[in-house]
């Protein structure tokens, strides 16, 4: 697990943004981020994707009922078949929020249980939400604030969502 | 007009597409039942698949999309302040809670500040909508368990509430009315009129309403126990709202993130620890009467001044580069309105965090094992409006 | 062939027949229009209103409406079993009501055995439900047929248990006999002996005739409309038409059985009985837009678990009292 | 309709009667104009203002309409209340066809007259306007339509049916 926190970085974006902390995440590591989230008490609002330059970006918010913090998990990925581990096994509300994830973007989310279309009649080519290349915004524009920090460097927050290693994720279930 | 990707002949299955995909893992000898999207107790065009063995359900899965109104992708392409209208119909029960979402998004973003008259006018619009929203529930949910009568009631209330809300906000249902800044029209001494004898009228109606309906024998034998959603499971699937407030968890972002000025009214926050439909019923009912005590405050302590920001922006403007969340507390539980912007005149992505959708995606473990007539239930104590869920 | 060579019993059955026809064809459309005019009272509005003075004439043009409905059946129903079932379902109404004692000497059939009569033509509004249901080809039908048929076998025990309660107490299954046992005033009823009785047979009597709180073979929200969802113009308005029928056939058993029939002061007899059913009628439409609908599961339990032993222990008790006085 | 819509599934083959007397045709036309039962088939906002127009303050059952049948078998009218989406498209022609002889649909919100707010180019869910699945009958602008609206919309239905208008037409009150 310390292998993951390292391969987490941290921003702290401006107070404006209404999230109090942004976590990086290569994909792979989806699952087990989510997975140390729902045992230290965090909810998942919602997930929502994001087409930038650099690629598609899927943003994971998580709140929790007794203080108002929100955590955004950030994760990038590639244009050309872009694929995420689903998180269902985990959020079982993430079931539909990565389906219409997946209408919108075209992004598939991998060892989901249920891969047809949401809300979409029939999945449309480009996704309906994608942008044309050259109206796409860099991700260093919207997000400059993100020098990113290795560790927690102080903030309590940023302690007790990387400090703790915690236990691992459960791995998915077997399925019929 | 063949929308629906076409059912493969050689499969031999009934139905649809998603029919069929769900019929594959179906048992011998269960009936396939598709309650939706035309069915009056779905609310609107939901469709559920349920596998059945006789009255008792095996498994059902919800079928989302049949009013999905791209509110999303028009978020990309409308002016900042045309998007008010989409707001509007998003969930056209409790609309002023999605303006307000909206508005406060923005504002977030743009660091716009909001008078106190102004935040005051908005707390008592979006609580009379709320009561309203709350109102259509309890009529039709009624109207679902097989009451026929208590809708009309309900619409009694309904129609002078909105009777009273169409001054500041010219409409009766789908309200767009908040302005980046403000609302569009100030409240007049007839309106805090009209409003203090709501206040002082509805008690009494809620008391006839619980001696008419709450206290029913059958009514009790419908709800209790029925569709218990424990805590741990309502965090897994995020569920909000009075969803949530049933299972005994007090979150209410009104409270735990407060927003506008709702940090300067006391309230109670209603909880009910059972978690069953009749929770759920309990925390609603009560949740009329939070509203009203707020309403009551709001307009006692109405401050004079503006009820627009001068300097806030008109028309087609830009907000500086970035992002902003911004969460509320709608009647069905958290609405949060993720914003980003790359500085143009329209938003560069505007995600919805609709609480229909987290609360339904709870339906298929509750209704699991459970007969038609308690999925019913189960489906109306959750508060659906479809359009939300669609976006 | 001579007039004269028909027997009288004959011509007497004929008149009835007919004449109990047009009651229920003039009842039925009077109580479309009481019912969505109670419907409406309930509901604080007026309820139908323009159609005619206070809306008389809307049930007339909902039937005439009806008439012209376009008949469908749906694809892969069975076409003789689906028309069938509407008129099974009206056909043996007319036929109930000819052993009811309408007033001193004004009934269609002299039999002593009325209340069997009645009892067993009853039974075909259940197999009419089901047949209804099996032939639509429609799984909410189905499901409906089903309830229906679940519905109908629980409430008929303690039916059949408290009308035999009172069978037993007046020593007869006639109709008239037991009219004429009880007297004018209402303590002189068989409600005022047999107050259990009445109750479950009322309970029973909503829940064959599928009123609310017990409409679950068309429980509207749960099913769509059970087991009429296919019939389409008539054949739905036939099926409305023995809804009311049957209503207004277990409003006359109760009046002869409980509230003494044509029996009453002053007044003649017939405007007695027609008084007395109409208020059963009326509280039964009451009934149906006031409460919620209760679960088939606690349907069965009501009458399982409460009526049927209530009405048990009720007939062993009128049976104990029946011997110890010598019965009637 | 100034907008020519190409795709109308409903090519309608109208027989001669087979008897034809004006006086039953006249009675049957005016019990049908008194006796609209509305299909329950509320789409989107508007289903709420159609659920208003039998409520009490309105109360549609005056004029013999409020009998709300869950079963397209049993209905006369089909009030298309919200937007009509190509998801929905298919459901709401079976729902169409599975309506007895004489139906007739009513138009309500602009969703369901051309796509409402929702018509923007580029849109990728919505069926601009329900008169390109279903022959149309009063289409009743609005966004929602008052109840007044549906009311007055249901009116025209009656006097396109009995060839006569029953009811007082609203003084237009000025400054209101």
């Amino acid at each position: 697990m310390s292998v993951l926190t390292s391969r987490l970085r941290l921003a702290l974006p401006p107070n404006t943004s209404g999230q109090d902390i942004a976590l990086a995440a290569s994909s792979q590591d989806v699952p087990s981020v989510a997975g140390r989230l729902l045992r230290k008490g965090w909810f998942l609002e919602d997930i929502c994707g994001l087409d930038m330059a650099e690629g598609l970006a899927l943003l994971y918010h998580f709140a929790r009922w007794d203080r108002p913090t929100r955590v955004v998990l950030r994760v990038l990925l590639p244009h050309g078949g872009p694929e995420c581990p689903t998180i269902e096994h985990i959020y079982p509300g993430a079931s539909w929020l990565e389906r219409e994830t997946s209408d919108f973007f075209g992004i598939a989310f991998t060892g989901a249980s249920n891969t047809t279309p949401l809300l979409l009649a029939e999945k449309l080519d480009p996704p309906p939400l994608s942008r044309k290349p050259g109206h796409r915004m860099s991700t260093h524009r919207l997000w400059p604030l993100a020098q990113w920090v290795g560790g927690a460097n102080g903030n309590p927050l940023a302690e007790d969502l990387v400090g703790d290693p915690g236990v691992e994720a459960p791995a998915p279930k077997d399925r019929p | 007009m063949n929308f629906i990707p076409a059912a493969n002949p050689c499969s031999g299955l009934e139905g649809d597409f998603y029919a069929q995909r769900f019929a594959l893992e179906a048992h011998e000898d269960s009936l396939i039942l598709n309650m939706g999207p035309q069915h009056p107790s779905t609310h609107g065009v939901l469709r559920v698949i349920l596998e059945m063995d006789g009255e008792y359900i095996l498994r059902c899965e919800p079928v989302l999309g049949y009013i999905h109104r791209m509110h999303e992708a028009m978020g990309q392409n409308r002016a900042y302040v045309q998007y008010f209208a989409n707001m509007g119909r998003v969930d056209y029960l409790h609309a002023l809670a999605w303006n307000w979402a909206w508005a406060g998004a923005v504002e977030r973003l743009a660091g716009i500040e909001v008078p106190a008259r102004a935040q005051f006018i908005r707390v008592i619009c979006t609580e009379l909508n709320r009561i309203n929203s709350h109102l259509l529930w309890w009529g039709a949910y009624l109207l679902d368990l097989g009451a026929v009568t208590p809708i009309m009631y309900a619409f009694e209330d309904r129609e002078r509430i909105m009777d009273i809300l169409q001054e500041p906000t010219g409409s009766r249902l789908t309200y767009s009315s908040f302005r980046f800044g403000g609302v569009v029209a100030d409240i007049s001494s007839d309106f805090v009129r009209r409003a203090r004898a709501l206040i002082a009228r509805m008690p009494e109606r809620l008391a006839m309403y619980h001696e008419l309906v709450t206290g029913n024998a059958i009514l009790r034998g419908r709800l209790e126990d029925v569709g218990v959603v424990d805590q741990a499971m309502a965090r897994r699937y995020g569920a909000t709202g009075p969803v949530l407030r049933g299972s005994g968890v007090a979150y209410d972002v009104r409270r735990a993130e407060p927003y506008g000025v709702y940090d300067q009214f006391d309230f109670a926050i209603p909880v009910q620890d059972a978690g069953d439909s009749m929770a759920r019923y309990q925390v609603r009912m009560d949740e009329i009467e939070t509203s009203l005590a707020i309403i009551g405050q709001a307009l006692d302590g109405l401050p004079e001044g503006h009820f627009m920001n001068p300097d806030a922006p008109r028309g087609k403007w830009t907000p500086p580069v970035g992002e902003s969340y911004f969460a509320v507390e709608g009647a069905r539980g958290k609405i949060g309105i993720y914003l980003a912007s790359d500085g143009s005149d329209t938003p560069y992505r505007v995600k919805l965090r609709s609480p229909s959708l987290s609360n339904l995606s709870l339906f298929p473990e509750l209704a699991k094992g459970t007969l038609l007539s308690d999925a019913v239930a189960i489906l109306g104590s959750l508060d659906l409006v479809i359009p939300e869920i669609d976006r | 062939m001579t007039l004269e060579s028909i027997p009288d019993e004959l011509i007497r059955l004929a008149v009835a027949l007919v004449a109990l026809m047009a009651f229920i064809a003039a009842n039925g459309i009077m109580l479309l229009y009481v019912e969505r005019k109670v419907a409406g009272h309930v509901q604080r509005r007026p309820g139908p209103f323009e159609v005619g003075p206070h809306g008389l004439f809307q049930a007339l043009a909902d039937a005439g409406k009806l008439v012209g409905k376009q008949l469908s059946t749906p694809a892969g129903a069975d076409p003789l079993l689906f028309w069938i079932a509407p008129l099974m379902a009206f056909m043996p109404v007319p036929l109930m009501f000819i052993a009811v004692p309408f007033g001193q000497n004004l009934w269609g059939l002299e039999t002593n055995l009325g209340i069997v009569l009645i009892l067993s033509f009853a039974g075909f509004n259940v197999l009419a439900l089901c047949l209804a249901g099996w032939a639509s080809n429609n799984k909410w039908s189905l499901l409906g047929a089903a309830r229906a048929v679940a519905q109908a076998v629980a409430y008929e025990i303690p039916l059949l248990l408290s009308v035999l309660a009172v069978a037993l107490m007046t020593g007869s299954l006639d109709l008239r006999v037991i009219v004429a046992h009880q007297g004018g005033w209402p303590w002189q009823w068989n409600v005022a002996v047999q107050p259990l009785a009445f109750f479950i047979y009322f309970v029973c009597s909503v829940a064959e005739t599928n009123r609310a709180p017990f409409d679950l073979p068309e429980a509207e929200s749960e099913l769509t409309a059970g087991v009429h969802t296919e019939y389409s113009g008539m054949g739905n308005g036939i099926i409305f038409l023995a809804e009311y029928a049957n209503m207004l056939v277990v409003s006359c058993v109760a009046t002869v059985l409980f509230l003494g029939g044509f029996n009453g002061p002053i007044l003649p007899g017939p405007w007695w009985f027609l008084a007395k059913m109409y208020l059963l009628v009326t509280l039964i439409i009451f009934m149906r837009w006031t409460y919620p609908r209760v679960r088939f599961d606690q349907l069965l339990n009501l009458s399982w678990r409460w009526l049927t032993p209530l009405a048990l222990a009720n007939l062993l008790l009128t049976a104990f009292f029946a011997k110890l006085w010598g019965g009637a | 309709m100034a907008q020519a819509h190409p795709v109308v599934p409903f090519a309608h083959e109208t027989l001669p009667p087979r008897l034809d007397f004006e006086l039953p045709a006249r009675v049957f036309d005016l019990c049908r104009a008194m006796s609209l039962w509305p299909m329950t088939f509320g789409l989107a906002c508007c289903a709420i203002e159609m659920m208003a127009v039998t409520m009490p303050r309105f109360d549609l059952a005056r004029f013999g309409a409020e009998v709300f049948r869950p079963s397209p078998r049993q209905s006369d009218l089909m009030i298309v209340a919200g937007t009509v989406t190509k998801k929905i498209a298919p459901a709401l022609i079976t729902l169409y066809e599975q309506m007895p002889a004489p139906k007739f649909v009513l138009a309500m919100g602009n969703c369901a007259i051309s796509g409402g707010p929702f018509k923007h180019p580029g849109q990728y869910a919505v069926v601009e306007g329900v008169d390109r699945l279903v022959p149309v009958d009063v289409y009743v602008p609005g966004c929602p339509p008052r109840p007044e609206a549906l009311m007055e919309g249901i009116f025209r239905l009656q006097k396109k049916i009995a060839g006569k208008r029953f009811w007082p037409v609203p003084a237009l009150v000025e400054g209101t």
